[in-house]
């Protein structure tokens, strides 16, 4: 049954990040991890202006330029050419983490390896083999008021993500606080995973079955819909 | 993303009763007076107010002073060329002092905005200022442990301000008004010119968007320098 | 006061062994390619080499390490889209890696800067990285006690720089520079123009020249980005 | 003795100055205290070039303006109106600071009310009555490469300034590099205060009964040669 839901019965990566993207209030200031999180910009609601964020000292950054006009002193924290939006504005390092601890981002959305239902977030290495690299992560989970997860809720192996305790190396401890799935939306509330969407195909025992820690519910869940994008 | 306020009033309408506000400003050079007179019309009491100096003349934070709307000033420099709205209250006990020297002043501001809530430095060292301080040696020297600053609002004078919040400075009226629009929960700027998004060259920005909440257009701000010589009071 | 120097390799001349490095830029972008390559044709050894990443393909960084010039790293992500050069020095044991947060990096630099030997910081609580740091409990949360870092030379890529040192950068090639500006004994500076004191509003500057020793000019400047796609590799 | 030595035989404020600003060198950057050291700018030696800096975020500023022409958001750390000369800059209090305490200014200039043999500095507050204040000076005694102190050699009351303890509050402890003084130019190593220059017309001994601590010497004590100034 399990390995059926999740083969058949699941989001695309586009469909989480355009479910993430869904709960970005106009005016928010939001910092998307290097990679799948990057992809959440595509998906803001019409008339909602987001302001995002990058490490390496820019606001109000935009799309990639046309290939060809790149230029590359014009980064984001993925290395990638974006171009400026009217009233972006340039800073250092110091300044831009400043940003980051301060409190002063509305909401961070980033990758996992595991997620633990305290909120512990493992995301930066699987073990002590190879190169390790830690880059901006470690920060981005403390200081932005909100840090949503966005991933697949099983490994390709179908072993849960969701988990009582992280085995990979911590990224950030109690840091979490909102997943979203490629099968359902979790809240972190006081060290429980929440479940508050899922898929309508999907039962909360077949959920349940695929995630490593207890589910609570708290009143209604929703159905998690999301569009073909 | 609009942060333009329409009246100095509205600007400074959520300042309750019992607020610590950052207002920012070195002697007059960056002093928000219009904002702070705004504020003084409002009239919220037992305030927490943080500033380098602690008000000069009848005007601006020694205004406040009068009005009784201060509880504590916390400063490094309480004196002026006329510092009496302070110096009376101070000596009759009816106001609090915190004395920081004025560099961890700046960086316990700093600190609060981001996201350090302590650090160590030399300054005041085996001095009364870091009495009941924690002291630390490092590579053979003595420092003293220094608390972030935060503040629940902000009153900042800017120059240009765009709908984001993206500030520019006159020349040394900068000073501590970048720092403290970072360490307030709310921070709320007067600027002589609102200007569209975009105008500000992104490399000229000095206080990005982010640290900012309410924007608000005084194009002819007064100057508490000139004021004070003018003998002007606040009425 | 005059801080310009005639030539690249003059700019590097006083860099020896065993000398910590800080070195501008992230990824590509604010790399001082050609004072790193500079420093590769004088060859000092055992160097302490810190920057955000460790190299790219066979050029900048790579090429240093390439050279065998480099005895340890402190970044934060030392993978890039060829990172040869580091990953089999690093895994031969041939080159000592300090992994650390980038905020925490950029932090760590300026509080070198800025004459503070330590500060707590939320970032790495709980996680390997925080191993063996003392850690401090501040209004109920847990916080990492970090170093100050300092450099004996920073090699930093400018836009525009005058006879004193004032510095403007480029877009998003700021980045770390003005920190290690800050945090290095004495700071060397490739900028693509060398202009009259003056000529950069006193409002524009970004990096003030007390912070910096040595300004060359490179009118056209390579960027490690390009040189990368174009599979250039250092000679 | 001693007392008509004191009143006959002494520098001005202004020649103190002028002795200190002999001994910063071209390209220095400078910072001087509020008040009397204010006065060591006028007296920069021909062809040497310092940079000043002020608390309140400018390096490289200039003398007053004319009467009349002052931007008062163009003032130094005594709150009066400056001019800037060409390469000067702006920024924040705590950039400021961090060029203080981070030991990048090459020379601090201040004031004393007593100067032990330590190097303590007390020049912030007599005792402990009226409205205390303190400013930037507990954090320019740290930080600047040499902090110098220009000051009367004895108090108004003939009392030594120069002392084995300070009784006054503290601003700094064994900050104090070297003392210039009405009468003598005194170095402080190894928390004893060696006597290095001092008036022609005035014996050792003499300046010894003025200053409330032993003046060492190491090699030669040279003449105290100051112009009208």
């Amino acid at each position: 049954m399990t390995s059926i839901a999740q083969e058949e019965i699941k989001l695309t990566n586009a469909q989480i990040a355009w479910r993430a993207a869904q709960d970005i209030v106009d005016g928010a200031y939001v910092n998307l991890g290097i990679g799948f999180p990057e992809m959440v910009a595509r998906y803001q609601p019409p008339g909602r202006e987001a302001i995002f964020h990058t490490e390496n000292g820019i606001l109000d950054f935009g799309e990639a330029p046309k290939p060809g006009e790149e230029d590359w002193d014009l980064i984001n924290a993925g290395k990638k050419a974006v171009t400026l939006k009217p009233g972006a504005s340039f800073f250092h390092h110091a300044d831009s983490f400043a940003m980051v601890r301060g409190g002063h981002l509305d909401v961070a959305i980033l990758g996992a390896l595991q997620v633990a239902q305290s909120g512990d977030l493992a995301n930066w290495r699987v073990g002590s083999k190879g190169v390790p690299a830690v880059g901006g992560a470690m920060d981005l989970v403390h200081g932005a008021k909100q840090v949503f997860v966005i991933t697949e809720h099983v490994t390709k192996n179908g072993e849960p993500k969701l988990v009582e305790k992280c085995t990979f190396p911590l990224t950030g401890v109690a840091c979490v606080t909102r997943v979203y799935t490629s099968h359902a939306v979790i809240d972190i509330v006081e060290r429980r995973f929440v479940l508050r969407e899922k898929l309508a195909a999907l039962s909360v025992e077949e959920l349940q079955s695929m995630t490593g820690a207890p589910l609570h519910i708290e009143g209604s869940v929703a159905d998690l819909i999301v569009p073909e994008v | 993303m609009n942060k333009t306020s329409q009246s100095l009033a509205a600007a400074v309408s959520e300042i309750g009763d019992g607020a610590t506000v950052m207002i920012g400003g070195f002697g007059g050079s960056g002093a928000p007076i219009e904002l702070i007179h705004a504020l003084i019309s409002r009239g919220p009491k037992d305030l927490t107010v943080i500033n380098n100096n602690a008000g000069n003349g009848r005007i601006g934070i020694a205004a406040m002073i009068d009005a009784g709307m201060v509880r504590k000033m916390i400063c490094s420099f309480p004196k002026s060329s006329d510092p009496r709205a302070f110096t009376d209250k101070y000596l009759a006990g009816e106001i609090e002092l915190e004395l920081v020297p004025q560099g961890t002043l700046a960086e316990r501001i700093r600190a609060g905005g981001a996201g350090i809530p302590a650090f160590y430095t030399p300054t005041a060292y085996g001095t009364e200022l870091a009495e009941g301080k924690p002291i630390s040696e490092f590579d053979g020297r003595h420092y003293v442990q220094e608390r972030w600053l935060k503040a629940d609002f902000a009153i900042i004078k800017a120059h240009l301000g765009d709908r984001h919040g993206n500030l520019t400075y006159n020349k040394a009226a900068r000073n501590f008004n970048p720092l403290m629009c970072m360490a307030a929960a709310s921070t709320i700027v007067q600027v002589s010119r609102i200007v569209e998004a975009g105008e500000i060259d992104p490399e000229h920005v000095v206080t990005p968007g982010i640290f900012v909440d309410r924007v608000v257009e005084v194009s002819q701000p007064r100057q508490e320098e000139e004021l004070i010589r003018a003998g002007v009071t606040y009425a």
